[in-house]
């Protein structure tokens, strides 16, 4: 009960700051929260990263292994992120297999990557249409507060830039791993999710835990090194209208180009 | 998108697609109202090779009861797919892509709906994918809208999607299976034709900030088209000689 | 409450008429509701069929893929026969894993058309002991009134009929696809199921809905092209006397033979 | 049936069968009544090779509270494998023909127990196949049966159980494993010897119209042969001296 | 409610009776139950037993079968234990999947054979990293009176004592099976596991459901026929002290010496 | 135990191990309390190459309510393995491994937390492993303890825990990877310092009854190294100036 109250004055507030272009924690409709990428955290993955977006924190792993590719896919490696929100990130959450949010979050962080091409996986083929390389990124949200989707993006591309991959020799046409060999991941571009709430017709950028409640819908737009859209999901009860849907293109574009910086600070990040 | 390349031409030089349609032409559409007898409103749509059902039930009691929301209805959606639906014969359990489509598909019909006049009340929409084609989701969104309106609830205006996308460098509208395996990017829409407001979208592919905006104009005139038909599903059902 | 007052009501009103012999539909008590069967419904499945039992509904497609036989049956093909009440069927059903109904509805239909042989699975083997030929029939019904055995059962015989059979031929030992060319699945008899049910000891076939509720037991019998049983099963709490399973016997034979003639309308049906 | 055919001989010309019964002679039956001492009632079969424990619990208050019925009792079952109960190990989680198993026994001992009696209550009838063979099911409901009575919930008649078939041309009774896996057919019943009615029919295999009487037939014979073993080890329970 | 208060009434009674030494059933505190063991229960399976620990009953039968070995155990077969509270064994058991004390149960029985190295796996092995023996051995609790620990481990034990291996030949490289032949299992040693409660700081050795419930805290502690320890798990809220520690061991020791002598007496059990 | 052998010098002549530490030393550990910013109560620590995080909620409401207890609170415990966490990718679900840990960190936990004081709620205890290495049920523990005393949660004592084993026939102190995979036994051990209670004891592998008594001794020596460890990370929260 007590929480719902204080939930209602709070979006009171946070209505009545935006009438006035002012949000709740003081920043600008389109500024980003403080981030934070340390690379490297889990030496005994492949690759790693945590993130901290805010108060919103990220522990990702990229573990690398061989594997059989799909079938019909037989010309290109494996690539598959996932994420899970633990439940000490959250009161609310609980353990247990993930709900339609999370899948929804695992599909979208996933598709930014695939979609971008990021990785270009026809390198990562040992024997076509038998052994490839798959690299397995996994996000886990440590503290919740808000916009896991860029968290989980930023916190899986920069695990991905940095990670190392095994290397793997045909020996009597088995796959054999050369101990101690490493190389760099085939990456190609940087790509950058930005997520947008729409709270009464006003497009927030990366809206924390207490603006998330109160959005009416949210889009999230990503884009390239080349400053192009490679993926897009709104989310949300409400629609959008065409130009504001626009204009939530160009703030992604502007506000990535920015956030893109950052993930070239990352080791293997100047590449792209 | 785009993973796989074969030798199909996606557009000859006369602006022809693989099909035979044009760049702005959608496949063909039918949509039939009231074709089940147990559920309280639905709809059976053709678009393209989708053949897809899609059966209401509510606003009623909720089960578990703590799911129910004392100031609205809520509205639930399952998107599913036969297991003879699709080229492989799928897993009847709901896939992740099935969840989150059901998901989407979930809030892009939620505006539309005057949940506010029924609180404590769910309404159930159950999808089944009879035959996939590329686009079932907007196919899935149009018969299921349909649906909706014949089971009597109100609404503030009807939901229409349809997808567009990059085929040969070009928008184009509508894509097909091939044309969603070998082109560039693919966008589906919903839109609400009276309220201009756009409640779905999902884009796979690159695009430049032009053809973004190019896209999501082709989709809107799509949806458009598709608003059409569901008019006329609604109008033959309710007011048509209409012969089973 | 409502439901159940009026269900008590229907049940007294079936009943009564009962009595005098006579059904809530006006049928007369050994009477099949209207049958239609349509196939090719799903022409991206090789075999389909809908079929329409009164209000009843089904939807029924044929997969047919490369599999492994199972161990021990090395020398013969698969059939796997499903089932499913979508929850758009029926106010009651829920989505999500079937419950005993839903089961014992999927291993009936499966039984009454293995155990008539009616495909001939020594006919749908590649490689012996590894690589065989598979036929994944799944009924899914769209509409719910009573007795789905037979609906599904019609279902399934009528998509099996009328299927088309890919050509594998072996290259090097590996099964390979010969695109566009098919043919007809090696089938030998048309099995088809009766249900009963019994209400107040007097004996109906194919129950609706309402009376599908008042039953006391039911029972399915399923005959082959000879006119010999190839299937039994029992249901519901009470009990038969030994006068009704054999009266019940007859009026499956007999009532069999008719929907036979139906069946055999089907591609493929007149083979068997 | 018949799906497997090798060099065995069925049936020899003296009408003598593979493991040495003749036609209508059933395997040897062995119930003891009263072997567990945490279920309410229970009993242990050994029947061909068949052993089975059942136990049953109740009546009893029912979990979760919704499935309760506030006209009758209601009586649940589940018929169980260990994992060694078979040639190959066996998945210990329920396979589909386990819950269509415990479905069509609870039904042939739901007429039987007087369930009026104890409305909003639950009787729980739990049945675990130590060892399987060849008519397991009937094996399962005739222990099953014993241990409702041994649990003193009211009856209204036994329920008892066995199965005839169709082997090398001939109608026998009881068959056993290699005359299921060879045979022409098998049909389990349950019978009420007292009410002459039959709880439980099934059928796998061909027959005529009047093999079918005949099978009938010789499975309520042998459903009478079983009663007289449950009713000895009920008796031997509450009145022999039954050193355990 | 009732239950409540008889076990109350129960607890304080134990808890009497304890203070004087003396247990509700009048054992001495570290005396066994009378156990008794029967192989050979489950004539298809290739061991089995029943074993009686009081009016605790478990059937434990060991399928052993081809199988592939674990990734980096190339080099021997392979062993699992499992163990199942049947529900006709407890008024309070559920059908359904395992629930973590029936888990945390199956793995203290499966290691305290396991690290006894009981059983001698490398030779168990066909071809190296491809075709090993698996011996899988199933508990079933078939009656619950306490102390589920020790039964299973016991009925284990002289399951796999007196269990047949078959015998694989390699025929062209592919493990054949040579029907009629067998061998006994390689085994080493006899686990013992001794398992003790501690109720208001008195240790007794095999509670009893009684007394299973007024437990403190437990002690499961496996000697091998060296006497030596091989396995320990402590389990229950409150601690122990290092002296009463020492004290378990002790007695584990000497008990378990007197219950090895029991199941030497099982077939196969002399070798050890 | 010792399934793997390798050429590693486990204990060298001069009594030093393969990492380079002596036979009583324990590996580097940090903790440092109140890391996350939603739980009420947090730890995270470095022990060896483990990287584990815990959390702490309540004493809160329980869910579902039938498993709340009048007399008192009641304390729940999960130990979860990151994908990421160990050599081979790891299935997310939780393991059978990972059940039986998460129980007997929880009954090693409970008698220190004073749940008498808060009937009818729950304090969840959650526990995530970034990187493991060998000992991380110990390095989980103390973390856990380091949580709930963060979250203010009334203790009667702190628990540390520590593991102790036998490496070249000489017992030695909190063994690493390396000594897990080819040592010859290992047991963990919880204790509380102040109490004198051991709340923790686990073995795998073979000891005589004189090297038990030492392995217990050299493991509760451990533990109260790791007490030390686990006070300062409680001061520096709340005393010391703790630049995050």
């Amino acid at each position: 009960m007590n929480t719902s109250i204080i939930d209602a004055l709070k979006k009171k507030k946070i209505l009545a700051l935006l009438k006035n272009g002012q949000r709740i924690d003081g920043r600008a409709l389109d500024e980003l929260r403080p981030l934070t990428v340390d690379t490297g955290v889990i030496p005994k993955a492949e690759g790693s990263a945590r993130v901290r977006l805010g108060d919103t924190e990220v522990v990702c792993g990229v573990k690398i292994q061989l594997d059989k590719p799909f079938p019909d896919l037989g010309d290109r490696g494996i690539f598959i992120c996932t994420a899970e929100i633990l439940p000490l990130a959250d009161p609310n959450a609980e353990p247990g297999p993930p709900n339609e949010e999370v899948i929804e979050l695992a599909r979208v962080v996933d598709r930014g990557i695939r979609e971008s091409h990021m990785i270009d996986l026809t390198k990562l083929v040992l024997i076509k249409d038998k052994s490839v390389i798959g690299l397995f990124v996994d996000n886990s949200v440590t503290d919740y507060d808000g916009n896991l989707f860029d968290a989980c993006s930023y916190a899986s591309v920069a695990s991905v830039l940095s990670c190392k991959v095994p290397k793997w020799e045909l020996k009597n046409d088995v796959p054999t791993l050369v101990p101690g060999e490493v190389s760099d991941p085939p990456t190609t571009t940087i790509p950058v999710s930005v997520t947008m709430g729409k709270i009464a017709d006003t497009i927030i950028v990366d809206p924390n835990a207490d603006e998330w409640k109160c959005m009416d819908s949210r889009i999230t737009i990503t884009t390239n090194s080349d400053g192009n859209i490679c993926a897009v999901q709104k989310g949300g009860e409400d629609g959008f209208t065409f130009d504001q849907l626009v204009k939530c293109s160009e703030i992604s574009i502007s506000t990535g180009a920015k956030i893109r910086e950052i993930l070239k600070q990352v080791p293997g990040g100047n590449k792209c | 998108m785009g993973v796989r390349k074969s030798d199909i031409v996606l557009l000859d030089d006369k602006g022809i697609r693989c099909d035979g349609r044009k760049i702005d032409e959608p496949r063909h559409i039918m949509i039939k109202a009231g074709v089940l007898k147990n559920a309280n409103g639905s709809a059976y749509i053709e678009f393209g090779e989708n053949k897809i059902l899609a059966g209401v039930f509510g606003p009623r009691d909720v089960h578990p009861k703590h799911l129910a929301n004392t100031d609205r209805g809520i509205l639930r959606c399952r998107y599913h797919m036969q297991p003879f639906s699709v080229g492989e014969r799928k897993n009847p359990a709901p896939s992740r892509r099935e969840i989150e489509i059901s998901k989407v598909i979930k809030e892009a019909l939620e505006s539309a709906v005057m949940l506010e006049n029924f609180p404590r009340t769910v309404v159930d929409v159950y999808i089944e994918v009879l035959q996939a084609d590329g686009g079932s989701r907007c196919a899935a969104l149009d018969a299921a809208a349909v649906a909706l309106a014949d089971a009597g609830i109100p609404m503030r205006d009807m939901v229409s999607a349809c997808a567009a996308g990059k085929v040969a460098d070009t928008i184009v509208l509508d894509i097909n299976n091939e044309e969603d395996q070998e082109g560039q990017a693919d966008m589906p829409v919903a839109y609400m034709p009276n309220l201009e407001k756009i409640t779905l979208v999902q884009l796979d592919g690159v695009l430049t900030a032009q053809e973004y905006k190019k896209c999501l104009e082709t989709a809107i005139n799509g949806c458009k088209i598709v608003y059409e038909v569901q008019k006329k599903a609604l109008k033959d059902k309710f007011f048509g000689d209409n012969p089973q």
